[in-house]
């Protein structure tokens, strides 16, 4: 047991300290202090309020997150998730606005929409998949730069509000913005959207690693000639795997819509897509995994906010999540590579002392 | 310059209050940089610790601005339209608040609004290209569909068609709003203007910050000796940082000055003339204008000077996108 | 479908070429046909102007060649998600080697910013086994970053340089145009004259013809010129057919001697250099790095690669048909509505022959819809002006829908392949 | 054994360790020139481990390899070709995707340092297909071929490199009878001419007509050698095995009446004028197994994948009177319907899944598996563990990847998961390829016992042999056509060579 932890833990500690190391060469090549980056960087990301900025944070990197790992459970790559992010997070802000009901319908009613959303952008790639054959990646990647027009046009001809350089849609009332989940005075906030991102994964796991439709999509996505002859239609999970992928991404932007603008304007993240799939990287598209690994690209965010404080370029905070992504992988690789080893020496040291009881048996 | 982290906190190595800059990054050659010039140049000129908190995201406002009181900046300038929310939202009763290209007639409490009339430089462009066309075709090529770029757009026309309003102005913007390659897509702003120049258009007027480089370069490369091309360019006066072969073609650029702004309200702060409330710069106080360099619209410079001084008398009102 | 063409290594018969050859020029003839009519009806002089197709080939090149060098190393079995960053990589290099050393030395600096990134990949990717696609992002990622913090370092502070954009790179690679059709080299440029001219049909056929030749880079003529040299080297070099097979199935290729990873190594490296021409074009053209300048081309670059289905000749297509979109979208709208006019011909002429060729009206569905939609929209409908900056995305969306050509990727694509298959 | 002719290869004391696992342990084994030289065990004896070492591609831990007379090391496959040995994998290692010269070629092309000489290629590997008896169609890509043609391809690969030294691992599991006769002719011509053929088999007949030395291995050691002439299968089989020649008891009960599978016009549309399957009217009884004799390529992949519901098929379906026709394949698999799939590696099995989970497949929507929406993984590792006791699957437990089995135990683990479940109607496709005696033994004596329990079977087998044993009526399909059905009980073999080769009845029961 102890030992599954350490090497569940393995894999992205050692991801982690291979990129504070790779990034403090990059700094120190170029002349920085790194240590001296870090403990900045450190001393901020632990305060109350970067903390709960980070667990905030996380959340929307976390949906990004489990919104890839649906569609890489069945061996599809959505890059499309930043378009139905996107798409969904207009559907959020002018439902969220123009519904005249109380929160506890409005609120549930935007989360439908916008999931609907994003699994309605979603549906282009696995329909042409299924029935045209085509990627999902390159379908995914048109239909991202079509998103892009599509909300340019909504938004500056049908739901623009009000005048102005700030470009948005209307102002959410109360009624139908997230409320935060717990106040712990000044600006320590955890979001309402905590328990649905717990629910998702909970959702998620079980979904994929405790039912039947979950084993059907392992199936198909390792052998889909053994699926078909098991009875089981590859295109099916195909369609249903980007559109629950699709409607998870959906997801994505609403923190920042309900949460935090109040409105869908040019504040909405547009990089979220890559964050959160580093995360699910990072957690192998385990719940758990994508959730701290999700954490972990939200707190080096924020806390790299800080070092324009002493002079360092703010340039740090991404290229650690690059060498991150990078070395996640590597990480995992360390740890398999040293199980396999691990497991050879023992198995040969058994065979060794079997062999020497035999002997002096005889 | 000094490349190794400061360790210790901001305050303590420098004298004088803290002055925070609230931007996004450097490099898009148009108002950040502009805003980073003028604080750099400020820190030359005045006595005070500079602490630059600057993040590409765009959703962490509120984090900066927090930030910066935490660490007990004296003045947080904030660039950019986006500020708006945070710093009329958050408590500063020991800081003081600007923000940096407002829309005009933002009014915040206990916080200096700073707006730029670039419609009015925009227009007066407007004019010069209209007097220098020659084919009466001219084009504006746009970074972003976004309403800050459409407000030069809309002077500039109004500009144009004050002189001949059968002069045909063609517009491209680059991409779609909320799509900010635009700004940093030289290789489509030169096809953009290529269509233009090719379909009659002798004078482009381009507000695409990075992209704008391939306007310049198509406005030289397309001239021929039956044909000469221009182009405006647009935030600081581009004759100055275009290569020399291009320098013959660049018309004028409509300026807008972020650093003045930023270094004036340094000043301001620090002699204790800076006051909450909304400032305005537009042609009459220099905020934004138009450039002479190279010497291109020399002939109509007194139509030019008496247009703008038009304007500023309130004599011609231009419209704007905003 | 016309748009994905195979180059065959098989010797055909003469017959077949040349009812081939006939198809292609049917397809070219129509075409032209209904650009000659779309100009006309739609009032749009711009679908067959000079500018436009000048414009379309300067913008297929950076597509083309980043999608070609992809082909490389997905041939080879290689999934490339990282082409994006490579082509950042090929605008820094550029954009540094371009400062020291001008126009020519920038397309070197391009290609080994390609290299150093592809060289991650394939050592990751390759010693390693680490997931493909994970590499890829990581790369892109990594890039971007790198890009920014080193321009930081060796930019920043230096005249005209900055955190995002190198000091400016003088002068330029040669144009040439084609003597004594379009002004090469000191000769007459009658195609101008007849462009000017306005005869009808002659006019439109000296604007192609002109944009295409007049004025073009020699950068982008070894650009372009990379796509018949793969389509030779993938079917007639030694190279290619290895490469072919490490992609196919490696263990075949290793069962026979060859060197899977060298191959591998080789087409990875090869591809990742393309991507980085592909950024040093892009440098060239704005006189230096700017940051951003990328502005996702990598990604349409892997789009096209899957449009062209691993084909050189479908890369080819894809691309043009994505730069041709792209200029179009920059051009005046009504030259925008005559390329959805065309485009919504070509589905109807394609749903015709689906039927006469008794592949059933089901087949011709997809085609007949699109069409008249297009159609419809383009004579009838006002269309936001938005629209056209997303033209070559919806443009290639419709094809991919009307097309729907099986997808042939490589058999062992994105499988890793241990160096010994023992576990020693 | 060694007098007379020289000796080319000499193999000793091999030892090959996977971890801890001893695959090859201290083998030796001499191989004359101008001999036929079989190589026999059972699956997962180490057979194909000790040819790959042999070829160059496993490199041994301990031994030595000497070609004639000469110690070498073989860092790699090339240095083994640069030997003068060949070797046609058992998992045919072929890129599908590439032309057949291309495939031929490959890695040793003719031409310049850079440039393909392609004209040349085709030209030499034409001549080579004819000079040899294989011929193939140069052009054709490789994934268009059938079985019986990639394995020529395999086999002109070796021949391309002027092998002298020709290693054929389990050659004719995928041949029909014709095929299978005209390689060994091939292989005659290829010893008369001075090379070495070694050659892995689990059909010991043939060993016995065609070897001139025969190696037993069992558990990664050398038991024994014999030459044909002085053994018999049953030694031979006793040898490896320690167990009888598999032979199946005439049946002491007639099958019910009852029938169970039947189909009216079945038919496949491809994409050829000719349709791969047309107009099979046939039916299985309780307690009957029926087998399905044609060479390879008839309409038997059609005709399962219509039956199990895969393909989009024409005429109707009845199970035990009822017509299935409509319905899926998970539902036919719910009202009884077994399937032993053509290739394992392609749809029986997932190799990468555990037991456990492999346990289930094709059962996953039915209980106990299943309850609600979820999978009880514990009923699955129930299945595995009972199918793993009573099939005697060895090599792992119900967690073990199914990639970690041998293939016969594969094999047997899926006769097991579709048995288990007692279904009414099995669909049973090559039960035993490539499986060892013994294996085979233990998979008749289930298939049997099923039938007695009253199961209605189809077994379609590209062995004569197995068909004959098993069945009680024997359908020839030839050209998707059923063309004979003949009582299994005294049919002749050559009667059945001739409809499936279509010499006879071509058009008589059409
Ligand atoms: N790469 C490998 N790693 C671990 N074990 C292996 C590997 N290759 C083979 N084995 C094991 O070595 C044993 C011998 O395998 P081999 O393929 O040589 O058997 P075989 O005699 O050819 O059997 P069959 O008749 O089924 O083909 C088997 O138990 C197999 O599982
Ligand atoms: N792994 C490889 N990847 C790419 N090109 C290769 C590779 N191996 C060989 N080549 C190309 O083939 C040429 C010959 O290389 P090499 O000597 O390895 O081939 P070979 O198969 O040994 O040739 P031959 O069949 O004549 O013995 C090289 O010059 C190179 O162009
Ligand atoms: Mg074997
Ligand atoms: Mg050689």
């Amino acid at each position: 047991m102890i030992r599954r932890i350490l090497k569940t833990v393995a894999g992205p500690v050692i991801a982690i300290v291979l990129a504070l190391v790779v990034t403090a060469v990059f700094l120190t090549v170029a002349g920085y202090s790194a240590s001296s980056a870090f403990e900045v960087m450190w001393d901020y990301g632990t305060t109350p309020e970067s903390l709960a900025s980070t667990v905030n944070n996380a959340m929307p990197l976390y949906f990004a997150g489990i919104a890839a790992a649906f569609s890489l459970r069945m061996g599809l790559f959505n890059i499309g998730v930043d378009g139905q992010y996107r798409i969904a997070a207009l559907v959020g802000a002018v439902v969220a606005a123009s519904l005249p009901l109380p929160l506890w319908l409005t609120l549930p009613i935007t989360l439908l929409a916008s999931m609907a959303a994003g699994a309605l952008w979603a549906l282009v790639p696995a329909l042409l998949k299924v029935y045209r054959g085509v990627n999902e990646v390159i379908t995914s990647i048109l239909m991202n730069a079509i998103a892009t027009t599509v909300v340019a046009v909504l938004l500056a001809d049908v739901f623009r509000s009000g005048g102005g350089q700030n470009t948005g849609s209307a102002p959410i009332g109360p009624d139908g913005s997230m409320p935060v989940l717990l106040d712990l005075g000044g600006r320590v906030q955890i979001s309402g959207f905590l328990p649905l991102a717990v629910l998702l994964g909970i959702g998620f796991f079980l979904l994929h690693d405790r039912t039947v439709w979950g084993y059907t999509v392992t199936v198909a996505n390792l052998s889909p000639d053994a699926a078909e002859s098991a009875g089981i239609s590859v295109k099916r999970r195909i369609v249903t795997s980007l559109l629950a992928s699709g409607a998870i991404a959906g997801l994505v932007g609403l923190p920042h819509v309900l949460g935090t603008a109040h409105r869908l304007d040019g504040t909405l993240p547009t990089d979220l897509m890559f964050t959160g799939l580093a995360a699910a990287l990072l957690g192998r598209s385990h719940p758990i995994g994508t959730a701290i690994g999700a954490l972990v690209l939200a707190f080096v965010e924020r806390s790299a906010q800080v070092l324009g404080i002493v002079k360092l370029p703010t340039e740090v905070g991404t290229l650690f999540l690059a060498v991150v992504l990078l070395s996640s992988a590597l990480g995992y690789w360390v740890v398999e590579n040293g199980e396999r080893r691990l497991a050879l020496i023992a198995a040969i040291r058994r065979a060794r002392a079997g062999r020497t009881k035999e002997a002096s048996a005889v | 310059g000094g490349k190794t982290a400061d360790t210790g906190s901001a305050s303590a190595s420098a004298s004088g209050p803290t002055v925070a800059l609230l931007y996004g990054t450097t490099g898009d050659f148009s108002f950040m940089d502009s805003a980073y010039k003028g604080f750099t140049e400020a820190e030359g000129e005045y006595d005070f610790t500079p602490l630059e908190l600057s993040s590409p995201n765009t959703d962490d406002y509120q984090d900066r601005v927090d930030l910066a009181l935490s660490q007990n900046a004296a003045l947080a300038i904030g660039i950019g339209f986006q500020w708006q929310q945070p710093m009329s939202e958050t408590a500063h009763p020991d800081t003081a608040f600007v923000q940096v290209d407002a829309d005009a007639g933002t009014v915040i409490d206990d916080v200096t609004t700073i707006s730029f009339a670039a419609e009015q430089s925009s227009y007066l462009v407007g004019v010069a290209a209209a007097l220098t066309s020659k084919s009466k075709h001219v084009g504006f090529v746009g970074g972003v569909d976004q309403p800050s770029i459409q407000n030069f757009y809309t002077g500039y026309e109004a500009g144009v068609h004050s002189i001949d309003p059968s002069i045909v102005v063609d517009k491209t913007y680059l991409a779609p709003l909320g799509d900010f390659t635009g700004f940093s897509d030289p290789t489509k702003g030169k096809e953009a203007a290529a269509s233009m120049y090719a379909g009659g258009a002798d004078v482009v007027y381009t507000a695409a910050g990075g992209s704008g480089q391939g306007v310049y370069e198509e406005a030289a490369a397309s001239s021929t000796s039956d044909k000469k091309n221009w182009a405006i360019g647009v935030d600081a006066d581009v004759y100055q940082t275009v290569a020399d072969s291009i320098k013959p073609y660049i018309l004028t650029s409509a300026i807008k000055n972020v650093d003045v702004a930023v270094k004036t309200s340094i000043g301001e702060f620090l002699d204790g003339t800076l006051k909450p409330g909304e400032v305005r710069y537009d042609l009459s106080n220099d905020g934004v204008g138009y450039s002479t360099s190279g010497g291109f619209l020399d002939a109509f410079a007194d139509q030019m000077a008496s247009i703008k001084q038009d304007i500023i008398d309130g004599k011609i009102t231009v419209p704007t996108a905003l | 479908m016309s748009a994905v063409t195979t180059v065959s290594p098989a010797p055909r018969s003469t017959d077949a070429r040349r009812v081939r050859a006939r198809a292609v020029l049917s397809w070219i003839l129509l075409g032209f046909g209904l650009i000659l009519i779309a100009s006309w009806v739609c009032d749009a002089p711009g679908i067959a102007s000079s500018s436009t197709w000048g414009s379309a080939l300067r913008l297929t090149v950076p597509i083309a060649v980043v999608a070609i060098g992809a082909l490389y190393s997905e041939r080879a079995g290689v999934i490339n998600v990282g082409l994006e960053g490579m082509m950042i990589g090929g605008t820094w290099g550029a954009g540094l080697f371009g400062w020291f050393g001008g126009p020519w030395l920038a397309l070197v600096g391009g290609v080994l910013g390609g290299l150093v990134l592809g060289l991650l990949m394939a050592v990751l990717c390759l010693e390693l086994g680490l997931n493909q696609l994970v590499v890829g992002v990581a790369i892109n990622v990594l890039a971007a970053a790198l890009a920014r913090f080193l321009s930081d370092i060796v930019f920043s502070g230096i005249d005209g340089g900055s955190v995002a954009r190198s000091p400016r790179i003088d002068g330029n690679v040669p144009r040439v145009s084609l003597p004594f059709l379009s002004g090469g080299f000191g000769t007459p440029d009658p195609l101008r004259d007849l462009e000017a001219g306005g005869i009808p049909v002659v006019s439109q056929l000296a604007g192609i013809v002109g944009g295409l030749t007049r004025d073009v880079s020699v950068a982008a003529i070894i650009g372009l010129a990379l796509i018949p040299l793969t389509a030779l080297v993938l079917w007639r070099t030694r190279f290619g057919l290895r490469m072919r097979a490490a992609g196919e199935e490696p263990a075949a290729l290793q069962a026979l001697g060859g060197h899977v990873h060298r191959t591998r190594y080789l087409a990875v490296l090869v591809g990742s250099g393309m991507a980085g021409f592909a950024g040093g074009y892009l440098v060239l053209i704005s006189q230096g790095y700017v940051e951003n300048q990328v502005a996702g081309r990598g990604f349409i670059g892997l789009a096209t690669l899957i449009f062209g289905n691993w084909m050189p000749g479908g890369v080819f297509a894809g691309s043009a048909l994505f730069g041709f979109s792209d200029a179009v979208g920059l051009g005046r709208p009504e030259t925008f509505t005559a390329m959805l006019f065309v485009l919504g011909a070509v589905f109807l002429v394609l749903a015709a022959l689906r039927v006469r060729r008794g592949l059933g009206v089901r087949a011709a569905v997809p085609s007949l819809v699109l069409g008249v939609v297009l159609l419809v929209a383009a004579l009838f409908i006002p269309l936001p002006s938005a629209l056209a900056s997303a033209a070559p995305y919806l443009v290639t969306l419709a094809v991919l829908v009307v097309a729907g050509t099986r997808m042939r990727p490589p058999r062992a694509l994105g499988q890793f392949f241990p160096r010994r298959n023992s576990s020693r | 054994m060694t007098d007379g002719q020289e000796v080319l290869v000499r193999l000793s004391g091999i030892v090959k360790r996977f971890g801890t696992f001893v695959a090859n342990d201290r083998i030796d084994l001499t191989v004359r020139a101008g001999s036929v030289h079989a190589v026999v065990g059972e699956n997962g004896a180490g057979k194909s481990t000790l040819m790959k070492i042999l070829s160059g591609e496993e490199s041994p831990d301990e031994g030595t390899i000497e070609i004639d007379g000469r110690a070498t090391v073989f860092r790699s496959p090339r240095d083994a070709q640069a030997a003068g040995i060949g070797i046609v994998h058992q998992h045919f290692l072929l890129a599908p995707g590439l032309r057949v010269w291309e495939n031929i070629v490959l890695a040793g092309e003719p031409g310049g340092p850079v440039f393909i000489d392609s004209a040349r290629a085709r030209r030499e590997v034409t001549e080579l297909a004819g000079r040899t008896g294989f011929p193939v169609a140069v052009d054709a890509e490789v994934e268009t071929l059938g079985v019986g043609m990639r394995q020529r391809v395999e086999i002109l690969k070796v021949l391309y490199r002027d092998a002298r030294i020709i290693i054929l691992d389990e050659p004719t599991a995928v041949l029909v009878p014709a095929e299978a006769e005209a390689l060994f002719a091939a292989m005659r011509a290829f010893t008369a001419a001075g090379a070495a053929v070694i050659f892995i088999s689990h059909k010991l007949d043939e060993v016995l007509s065609f070897a001139d030395d025969i190696t037993v291995i069992r558990a990664g050691r050398v038991v024994g050698t014999a030459v044909p002439a002085e053994t018999t299968a049953p030694q031979l089989a006793r040898l490896m095995v320690k167990a009888e020649m598999p032979v199946v008891a005439p049946r002491d009960q007639p099958a019910s009446d009852r029938v169970v599978l039947e189909t009216r016009g079945l038919g496949v549309r491809g994409d050829d004028q000719v349709a791969p399957l047309a107009d099979v009217d046939l039916r299985v009884h309780a307690g009957e197994i029926v087998g399905i004799a044609g060479v390879e390529g008839n309409g038997q992949s059609e005709l399962l994948a219509a039956l199990i519901g895969r393909a989009d098929a024409t005429g109707t379906v009845l199970l035990d009177g009822d017509d299935v026709t409509a319905l899926s394949t998970v539902d036919r698999r719910a009202r009884g319907m077994g399937y032993i799939s053509e290739d394992r590696h392609r749809d029986g099995i997932v190799l990468p899944l555990a037991l456990r989970e492999n346990a289930v497949l094709g059962y996953q929507q039915l209980p106990p598996v299943r309850r609600g929406p979820w999978f009880r993984r514990a009923e699955a590792a129930r299945a595995a563990a009972e199918i793993i006791a009573a099939y005697d699957v060895r090599g792992g437990d119900a967690s073990t990847r199914a990639s970690a089995l041998s293939g016969g135990n594969q094999q047997k683990f899926i006769v097991g998961r579709e048995l288990l479940r007692e279904p009414r109607l099995l669909l049973a496709a090559h039960p035993t390829r490539g499986v060892d005696i013994g294996a085979q033994a233990a998979i008749w004596s289930e298939l049997v016992a099923a039938r007695d329990r009253g199961l209605a079977t189809l077994l379609v087998s590209a062995d004569l042999d197995e068909i004959l044993a098993l069945s009680d009526r024997v359908l020839v399909l030839h050209r998707g056509r059923i063309v004979a059905e003949i009582d299994a009980r005294g049919a002749d073999v050559g009667t059945i060579g001739e409809y499936m080769t279509g010499a006879r009845g071509g058009e008589a029961a059409a």
